[in-house]
């Protein structure tokens, strides 16, 4: 099967719908949701496709100058297989949600030309076969991020958000470009995925231990090709778009900022894991950052009211967790933990992105549905007692947030072993008691968040008067649901191929503390928040997530603001003063001297023609023999 | 019919004019203007058709002539600017008869003739003796004609400023000539020539003379220092003989100094270094002293004075430079050539701001605002004009500055080059100043302003010579290049 | 007769025919599309071909040797490409304005294509004189501001670009001098060029002169530190002029360096000296150029900073020398081109509408303008640099041809030049996306209105726009005029 | 013993002299009459180097035929000059170089 | 020539000549600068040139003298008692007047032509005679047979021999003089014909 289908139908879709949605209005949200649904359909077919790693095929010339190519071309394996397939699966069904939530936006053929867009850009980056392409696409899900966090851009809360997220996303652009330029200039102009990882890979010039290697440039370039996915997976420290960018319609919080384009950079990070795999130090500071990542943001997720900031910092946490596995994979290649590591048969933290992307996908719509029948209130201390007004909501969301939290035989609980078993692997204690501190508090802020907006009684009119979601959306929550709970089984996981790492059970001591994390979150949870119809516990630097924004705005305004301000000013004194006013000014003194000379009088004159014979003379009969002319 | 025939006959009939004048005064301008006018067309045709070579000339007069390529562009040269200097005449006689003896042109006619013929005998000179007495010619004409305007207090300024300071010029001109004779034992340029290629000769007494005479020449041509009166007296002069004089006059005293030089500077010379170092020094002097205070001008023929003055500059650079064998032309012929392209420029410059005077505005600055609108055609022309003068590529003025340029850089005159730069650069300003007052409408209400058929095709004609000369000089380049073999067999 | 004269000459006669009194627009319109025609049709005919073609002299004047010879490589074509495009897109937006606005777009683009499609560095050098002068009065008498300041404006950019060319005129002097060999000044360049591989110059000397053009036609280009004429000229310039100047002209300095200074000087630019000099001076673009762009408060101010801001990137390109940095350089000449003059064109109907560019007096405008909005918004992620848009082409070219020579572990000085550069995109995305956020995003500002251009006067919008796809997704169309090692 | 140089160093300083004149001066018919000063010592020069100037054993009369010239010339110029000062006179009751300095800048 | 005699000639000329810088009075300097011409033609005549010298006499110390003494006289011009005087003029006058000098003077001491002298240069008529052979007029040679230095007739003999042309110019150039002076001080009709 063509991948074309899949990179292609979308961005002609999205062609379309951008450029004439005035003269298509209903007709483009046809066209979307069509090419979605191929699209997967296409998927589907490529689930069966053969590994094509050498031979990549090419879709599209783009640069061709001398030996350097770089080209639209697709590679396709395990990896972007099974990725394609939750991509165009997700996407697919958000776009069928997005019918019933959108359906009174007046601008609903922009929001699914972005959609489609996204569509188009995600496909490629997960296709992409040579990181420029990678890079390029990349660049494409951050504006159609853009573009659908914006959608609401009357909304000055909205338009921030948009801004915001594009512009941390190219602080990561920055490091990832940095990466890929290291490493086009270390394999000679090449930066084919496949051609890197043989460079890499044992016996390769570049490979750890080969005469070619070089620790810092290794680390350097793996840790700037991770600034990449530090940007896009929102970590610590530029994890502070994501929050905002719930700003955007909630389908599209599903799709991009749960499910698919902030698990590219995880998605990404295993791609180039021969990079990390080569380089310890890069690999602990990466684990050290997912973790942190992980924990922090279940901190924050604690304290936070908004039904949707809730799953995002729950969604930042656990690409923590995933980002943790990459790292943690390869300090335990390193220990030797050979089996845990690389391929055959899968990937820790593809296996919980895969997972992830169901249940949170899920999640995200449930609370979408959730705020559609509230008439757009996020609050969730406004909410309450849906439980019963929205039964099928409800039980999907419970099932979402079990699999999240990690209760035994669902996807998530599988995927989450499969992270603190590699975490135990790695060989760094601290990593594997953060992953089960964070599970805790995951399954704490989980609990808080069912409890309080489903179970107690309605707190407001509008949570008094949900009713269930239409048909379209109930639909999609449905099958995530069933998804949700299967993902982490071989129905699934021998179809995707990419799924189970096999020493998912065998673990006992991760199995033990991953229960233990259960209970006592589940359990302080039910605890503290039963019946409650305020927050009991109040903690400020949780609530207001460790002061990130207020950090980062002072320190743009001193950096940026400031800076420009200044460099401004000295522009203009200096640069501006010394190479264009003075020359000026001293050729205007100097002609305005001139000037002088010719006063007008005669005298001046016959003195300074007299002089000038006189000065003449001295100069050729005194002066310029002397010289030697 | 010989060249000198021609002259002399030149000569002959503006006397014939005076002679009419006195006896017929109420002869009309435009008669008498015409008639001058066809007699040096005459005289152009006949000169081209004339034999070009020194054996053609009467014999007496041989010694003292010859007729080489230089020779023959500077006589072609003169007769040219004459034409349009009557015309110019013809053009600025309204408001002119208000300010001369009886409202009379008769002399504006006639000693124009009278100076050609003087110029002419100037391109050809031999010796000293010659040059001499032909630039006095020129130049007492001159007296008579800048103060020809004498109810004009400018016009009578300007006489008693060129008088006094003329007549210093030609004291220190004869006193340099007195040491060169005396160094050389002969005024003959070609003696000068072989004398100072003898290293018997006094170094001290030659460069004495040479440095005193280009004084004195220096004068004639505005070089820094010696250029005080150009401005004054461009001014005041009436317009007519501020283009013969920015024009003609300055192309004579080039064509003299381009003579002496060869001598002072022909292989071989004791003094061939220090003179070139001079020209350096005054050439770039001159071209800074031309542009700086041009910067401030809001008369716009006082601008045109100190470009004048600037352009001089740019030739003296290039007599600075000799032969080098990577160029068709010499450094005379460089001369020539730039002083052809300035010819159109500058004339059509003056001949706008004849029709403007004769159209009731001023010279100012503030009297070119709205000029677009009052006529486009004439703001397109002054614009060709101005943008000549700046040395704008694809006019002419561009290709006579490059190739100065082109030689300074060739002879590794970095310094001098410099300063010519610098002061092209300042020239962009001033020129292009008065090209955005044209094009500027905000302000007074402007009455249109009408151009005769005649005159239409006269600025047009040297417009034309300007983008010609620029995209196309070969033919220009080809006649000059004569010259340069003659130079190289000497 | 070759077609490029045509082409050279057309835009002239138009401007001529209008002034003498044809009607402006029709005249000036026409002429353009069958410009641009006839330029598609040689970039058609040029195909995958290297070295020159559609070659045809007229000597002038024999010694030093000057002719007036056409000529066109895939650098000149995609030049002209860009010429013929803006000129009309820039001519289309012209409303109810007096003839000589589309006299002067006319000269200009005129000036430009000749300086692009002759190959004799005299009048190469010339054609981009004439076009200054169109410039230089359209600011001075029709600029965006009062009398007295918008002629103080154009003056210090007429100073400026005129220092700036004699400076230029004194290095292609000594080029001519150096590489003209034997006893013949030649200006033709193809003759310098095989002097120049003939006789290579000693390092040292190349470094000199690429030096002495580096400043001439670097004035040209606002490299910093002579870059502050820019700014306010853009700012001020008519639409047109701005459009053209800042697209089309300003390209001519560069084309300079890339089709003059570079095969003549091979070495130039790689002389220790000149080499931390340009360094120096391009990261000044990027970055001093950058914050002064981030603290514009202006729409046309930003436009104008930025534009003076991403001549660094393409300047960094020209540093680096080597094939795959030089044609991203070309590429990138071409976007910006295309981009700048999209965004120029777009600001200078914002300005004639709401009479404000003041960001703090703006807002929401993407509510009634949807149409606009997305047209600005090609222009601004181009400039961004967003891939998909030609921008992002040039760039990641000029990048990549950075790293060619790599030594892990030992970044050249303009490696760490080029990760430097790279933040520079980061802060075209804060000022771009802060620009885009006030004007278009929030809720539209009482007393503001602006509704979209009527379809026919999109045409021009749409045209810049859809270079800018076409080119960024396929920028090996572009590629391909461009087989020839440069 | 009188030598050339005598001569020279006669006419320099009359030259000298002059121009002192010229420079130091107000009233134009004066500076008119040190300008004829200056063309005399310019001659006395000329006729000292034409006398010292052997040809075929007598002083050389080419250069006598220039001073004959400048003579001539300078009486024109006089004529001329005068001319013009009486025409200034007539418009400004002066012949002072103070009252010709409208033209300047 | 005794050494006594240049030096009184000398002294008369430039003494004469300092009058005519300092005088006050017009016609002080007009007459002091006739007798300063007189000296001069002295001179001349010390030179052996002796038609210039009788030209000098009658050509400046007479016509021109006299024109400018009409013109003084004619315009009534006062003496310039009672005018402040431009002191940094005099100053810079005679500054100059004093490099310029000094430069001559050290000019003439530079160079070896300014040895020369009657002594060492005699006029040698005889020889001169025989040199000139058949190319002079029969009464120059014999004049220089006879001892003498017939001065007017070989002066007389270049200029019509050799400089013809430049008579005729200078005639020219004298008409062109005199209509100048017609043009320039030609008092205006009072009414228009």
């Amino acid at each position: 099967m063509n991948a074309s289908i899949p990179l292609l139908l979308p961005f002609f879709s999205a062609l379309v719908i951008l450029l004439g949605h005035r003269q298509l209005k209903g007709a483009a949200v046809l066209i979307s949701v069509g090419s979605s649904i191929i699209s997967f359909i296409a998927c589907l077919a490529l689930l069966a496709a053969a590994d094509d790693k050498t031979n990549n095929q090419l879709l599209l010339p783009f640069i061709d100058v001398g030996h350097f190519h770089a080209n639209i071309d697709v590679l396709i394996d395990k990896q972007s297989r099974g990725m394609m397939f939750i991509v165009s699966f997700i996407g697919m069904l958000v776009h069928i949600f997005s019918l019933g939530y959108m359906k009174d936006d007046e601008a609903r053929p922009r929001f699914f030309g972005s959609l489609s867009l996204f569509m188009f850009s995600m496909t490629g980056i997960v296709l992409a076969g040579n990181l420029l392409m990678m890079f390029i696409f990349w660049e494409l899900v951050g504006l159609s991020s853009y573009l659908l966090i914006g959608h609401w851009y009357q909304k000055a809360s909205a338009a921030e958000a948009c801004k915001k997220a594009f512009l941390t996303n190219r602080i990561g652009d920055f490091g990832f470009m940095i990466g890929i330029l290291l490493l086009f200039g270390a394999n000679n102009g090449n930066v084919n995925l496949f051609d890197l990882e043989t460079a890499f890979k044992h016996g390769g010039p570049l490979a750890l231990g080969s005469p070619g290697y070089n620790a810092s440039f290794t680390t350097a370039a793996a840790l700037c090709i991770f600034l990449g996915a530090v940007g896009k997976s929102a970590q610590f420290p530029l994890h502070v778009w994501l929050p905002d960018a719930m700003e955007g319609p909630t389908p599209v919080s599903a799709l991009i900022h749960a499910a698919t384009m902030v698990a590219a950079g995880v998605y990404m990070l295993v791609r180039v894991s021969f990079l990390i795999e080569a380089s310890p130090l890069a690999a602990e500071i990466i684990a050290g950052i997912g973790c942190g990542t992980a924990l922090l943001a279940a901190l924050m997720a604690t304290q936070q009211n908004d039904i949707k900031r809730v799953l995002a910092y729950s969604t930042l946490s656990q690409l923590g967790y995933m980002v943790m596995a990459v790292g943690a994979v390869a300090m335990a290649a390193k220990n030797g933990h050979d089996g845990a590591h690389a391929a055959e048969p899968g990937h820790p933290a593809m296996f919980h992105l895969y997972t992830h992307a169901f249940f949170k996908a899920m999640l995200f719509l449930g609370s979408g549905a959730v705020i559609y029948a509230c008439h757009h209130e996020q609050d969730i201390w406004k909410m309450g007692g849906l439980r019963k007004h929205m039964p099928v909501t409800f039980w999907t969301f419970s099932i979402g947030t079990a699999a999240l939290m990690g209760v035994p035989f669902l996807s998530g609980f599988w995927s989450k072993e499969a992270v603190l078993g590699v975490a135990f692997d790695s060989g760094c204690k601290v990593l594997f008691l953060m992953g089960a501190a964070t599970a805790a508090l995951t399954a704490f802020y989980m609990t808080r968040l069912l409890i309080v907006a489903f179970f107690g009684k309605p707190r407001t009119e509008s949570a008094h008067h949900a009713t269930e979601a239409p048909m379209v959306m109930i639909l999609p929550l449905a099958i995530l649901a069933i998804f949700s709970v299967i993902s982490g089984y071989d129905v699934l996981a021998t179809p995707l191929q990419a799924m189970k790492p096999p020493h998912v059970e065998g673990h006992q001591t991760v199995l033990v503390a991953s229960l233990l994390a259960l209970i006592v979150g589940v359990g302080s949870a039910i605890f503290l928040y039963r019946g409650k119809d305020k927050d009991p516990i109040s903690i400020k630097l949780f609530a207001n997530k460790f002061y990130f924004d207020e950090i980062y705005a002072v320190i743009v305004r001193v950096c940026q603001d400031r800076l420009a301000w200044i460099v401004t000013a000295l522009e203009r004194v200096f640069v501006d003063g010394l190479i264009a006013r003075l020359p000026t000014a001293i050729v205007a003194r100097i002609g305005a001297a001139t000037r002088m000379l010719q006063g007008g009088h005669m005298q001046g004159y016959t003195f300074l023609l007299g002089g000038g014979v006189i000065g003449v003379v001295y100069l050729v009969v005194y002066v310029l023999p002397r010289l030697g002319h | 019919m010989s060249v000198f025939t021609i002259e002399a006959g030149l000569a002959i009939l503006g006397l014939a004019l005076l002679l009419v004048e006195a006896f017929k005064p109420d002869i009309s301008r435009r008669t008498l203007g015409l008639t001058a006018i066809a007699g040096t067309v005459l005289a152009l045709v006949l000169f081209i058709l004339a034999p070009h070579d020194t054996a053609s000339l009467p014999g007496f007069i041989q010694p003292w002539h010859q007729l080489d390529g230089l020779a023959i562009f500077y006589k072609g040269f003169a007769l040219v600017i004459t034409i349009l200097v009557l015309w110019l005449t013809l053009e600025c006689a309204p408001y002119l008869t208000r300010f001369t003896l009886d409202g009379k042109l008769a002399e504006m006619f006639s000693l124009p003739l009278i100076v050609c013929a003087g110029m002419m005998w100037m391109a050809s000179a031999r010796d000293l003796v010659t040059v001499f007495v032909a630039l006095e010619l020129v130049t007492i004409s001159f007296y008579v004609l800048v103060a020809f305007a004498r109810k004009s207090a400018f016009s009578l300024e300007a006489g008693v400023k060129y008088l006094i300071l003329g007549a210093l010029s030609t004291g220190v001109l004869v006193y340099g000539i007195a040491w060169i004779y005396g160094a050389t034992g002969t005024m003959s340029f070609d003696g000068i020539a072989k004398a100072l290629a003898n290293p018997a000769t006094s170094k001290t007494a030659a460069l004495f003379g040479s440095a005193v005479l280009l004084c004195g020449l220096g004068f004639k041509v505005a070089a820094a220092p010696f250029h005080m009166w150009v401005p004054d007296v461009y001014q005041g002069a009436p317009t007519p003989v501020t283009a013969f004089l920015s024009v003609g006059s300055k192309a004579a005293g080039f064509v003299v100094l381009t003579r002496a030089l060869d001598a002072f500077m022909s292989a071989g010379s004791i003094i061939g270094s220090e003179i070139q170092a001079l020209l350096l020094v005054i050439g770039a002097l001159t071209a800074l002293l031309g542009s700086l205070p041009a910067m401030f001008q809001t008369s716009v023929k006082r601008l045109l004075a100190y470009s004048s003055i600037s352009h001089a500059g740019y030739l003296l650079l290039a007599l600075a430079c000799r032969e080098s064998a990577r160029f068709d032309l010499s450094s005379g012929g460089v001369v020539a050539f730039y002083l052809a392209t300035y010819l159109p420029m500058t004339v059509l410059g003056f001949l706008g701001l004849g029709i403007m005077r004769a159209n009731g505005l001023g010279e100012d600055l503030k009297d070119f605002t709205g000029l677009a609108k009052r006529n486009p055609l004439l703001a397109l022309l002054m614009t060709l004009s101005f943008a000549s003068l700046a040395g704008l590529p694809l006019t002419a003025g561009f290709l006579g500055k490059l190739f100065v340029f082109l030689g300074l850089a060739d002879h590794g005159c970095w310094g001098a080059l410099t300063c010519a730069v610098i002061a092209a650069a300042t020239g962009f300003y001033y020129y292009f100043k008065t090209v955005l007052a044209m094009y500027t409408t905000e302000g007074t209400d402007v009455p249109a302003l009408s151009l005769s058929t005649a005159t239409k095709a006269v600025a047009g004609a040297l417009a034309l010579a300007i983008v010609i000369l620029g995209v196309y000089p070969k033919p220009l380049q080809g006649v000059l290049k004569a010259d340069k073999a003659a130079v190289v067999a000497k | 007769m070759s077609v490029l004269e045509i082409i050279i000459a057309l835009p002239l006669l138009a401007a001529l025919a209008v002034w003498l009194g044809a009607p402006a627009r029709a005249a000036s319109l026409g002429a353009t599309i069958v410009n641009l025609i006839l330029v598609l049709y040689a970039v058609v005919q040029y195909g995958g071909k290297t070295g020159l073609a559609f070659t045809c002299s007229h000597p002038i004047l024999e010694n030093p040797a000057l002719s007036f010879a056409v000529g066109a490589d895939g650098t000149s074509l995609i030049l002209a490409l860009l010429t013929a495009l803006v000129m009309l897109a820039a001519i289309w937006q012209i409303q109810d304005r007096p003839a000589i606005f589309y006299v002067s777009s006319l000269l200009i683009g005129g000036g430009a294509l000749g300086a692009f499609l002759t190959t004799d560095v005299f009048f190469i050098y010339a054609f981009h004189e004439l076009a200054l002068i169109p410039t230089f009065l359209m600011i001075a008498l029709h600029g965006r501001a009062e009398p007295a300041q918008r002629k103080a404006v154009a003056w210090k950019a007429t100073i400026y670009l005129g220092a700036g060319s004699l400076v230029l005129l004194a290095g292609l002097v000594w080029l001519v001098l150096e590489f003209s060999g034997g006893s013949k000044l030649t200006f033709d360049l193809e003759a310098l060029r095989n002097q120049a591989k003939l006789t290579p110059l000693p390092d040292a000397k190349q470094g000199q002169i690429f030096f002495l053009l580096l400043l001439g036609f670097g004035s040209l280009v606002s490299l910093f530190p002579f870059h502050s004429w820019a700014a306010p000229a853009y700012a001020t310039a008519p639409t047109p002029v701005a459009m053209l100047h800042s697209g089309v002209l300003k390209k001519f300095g560069l084309y300079g360096l890339i089709r003059i200074a570079l095969p003549l000087l091979p070495q130039g630019a790689h002389v220790e000296w000149v080499q931390h000099a340009l360094i120096w001076m391009l990261l000044g673009n990027i970055l001093v150029m950058g914050l002064v762009t981030i603290h514009a408060s202006r729409l046309d101010d930003t436009l104008a900073n930025s534009s003076v801001m991403h001549m660094g990137y393409i300047f960094l390109g020209i540093a680096s020398g080597s094939e795959l940095a030089l044609k991203g350089a070309v590429i990138l000449m071409f976007a910006h081109g295309v981009s700048i003059a999209l965004l120029f064109g777009l600001c200078g109907r914002m300005r004639n509408q709401l009479g404000t560019l003041e960001y703090n007096k703006l807002g929401g405008l993407a509510t009634h303008a949807p149409a606009f909005t997305v047209l600005f918004a090609f222009g601004a992620f181009a400039s961004i640099g967003l891939p998909g848009l030609t921008n992002f082409a040039g760039e990641v070219m000029i990048f990549l041809g950075n790293f060619t020579e790599f030594k892990a572990g030992a970044l050249t000085p303009l490696q760490w030049a080029v990760i430097l550069a790279l933040w520079g995109v980061v802060m075209s995305a804060v000022y771009m996306l802060r620009a885009y956020r006030s004007i278009f995003h929030g809720s539209p500002a009482t007393g503001l209105f602006m509704i979209d251009p009527a379809l026919s006067q999109r045409v021009p919008f749409i045209l810049l726009a859809a270079t800018l796809l076409v080119t960024g997704c396929c920028p090996w169309l572009l590629l391909n005029l461009m087989k020839s090692a440069l | 013993m009188i030598t050339l140089g005598h001569y020279l160093v006669v006419s320099g300083m009359l030259f000298a002299l002059g121009l002192a004149g010229v420079i130091a001066r107000r009233n134009i018919i004066i500076v008119y009459m040190c300008l004829e000063m200056m063309l005399s010592a310019a001659n006395l020069a000329l006729v000292g180097f034409s006398r010292f100037h052997l040809v075929n054993g007598l002083p050389d009369y080419t250069a006598q035929s220039l001073v004959f010239f400048t003579i001539t010339v300078a009486a024109a110029e006089v004529a001329v000059g005068l001319a013009i000062i009486v025409a200034l006179f007539r418009s400004k009751q002066s012949v002072d170089v103070e009252s010709v300095t409208k033209l300047q800048g | 020539m005794p050494p006594l005699l240049f030096y009184l000639l000398a002294l008369i000329t430039l003494g004469f000549g300092f009058m005519v810088v300092t005088g006050r009075n017009p016609v002080t300097c007009a007459l002091s600068l006739a007798a300063s011409f007189v000296g001069l033609a002295a001179l001349f005549l010390s030179l052996d040139a002796y038609f210039i010298g009788v030209i000098q006499i009658l050509v400046y110390a007479g016509a021109v003298m006299v024109l400018f003494l009409f013109i003084i006289m004619l315009l009534d011009i006062k003496t310039e008692e009672g005018k402040k005087v431009n002191f940094p003029a005099i100053v810079s006058g005679v500054f100059l007047a004093v490099l310029l000098a000094l430069q001559v003077v050290m000019v003439s001491g530079g160079t070896d032509l300014a040895g020369k002298s009657a002594q060492t240069a005699p006029l040698a008529l005889a020889e001169a005679s025989a040199k000139m052979g058949k190319a002079a007029l029969p009464t120059i040679t014999k004049d220089l047979k006879a001892g003498e230095l017939p001065d007017a007739k070989l002066i007389g003999f270049t200029l019509f021999d050799q400089y013809g042309f430049h008579l005729q110019v200078i005639g020219l150039l004298l008409l062109v003089g005199t209509i100048g002076v017609v043009v320039l001080s030609k008092r205006e009709r009072s009414t228009a014909p």
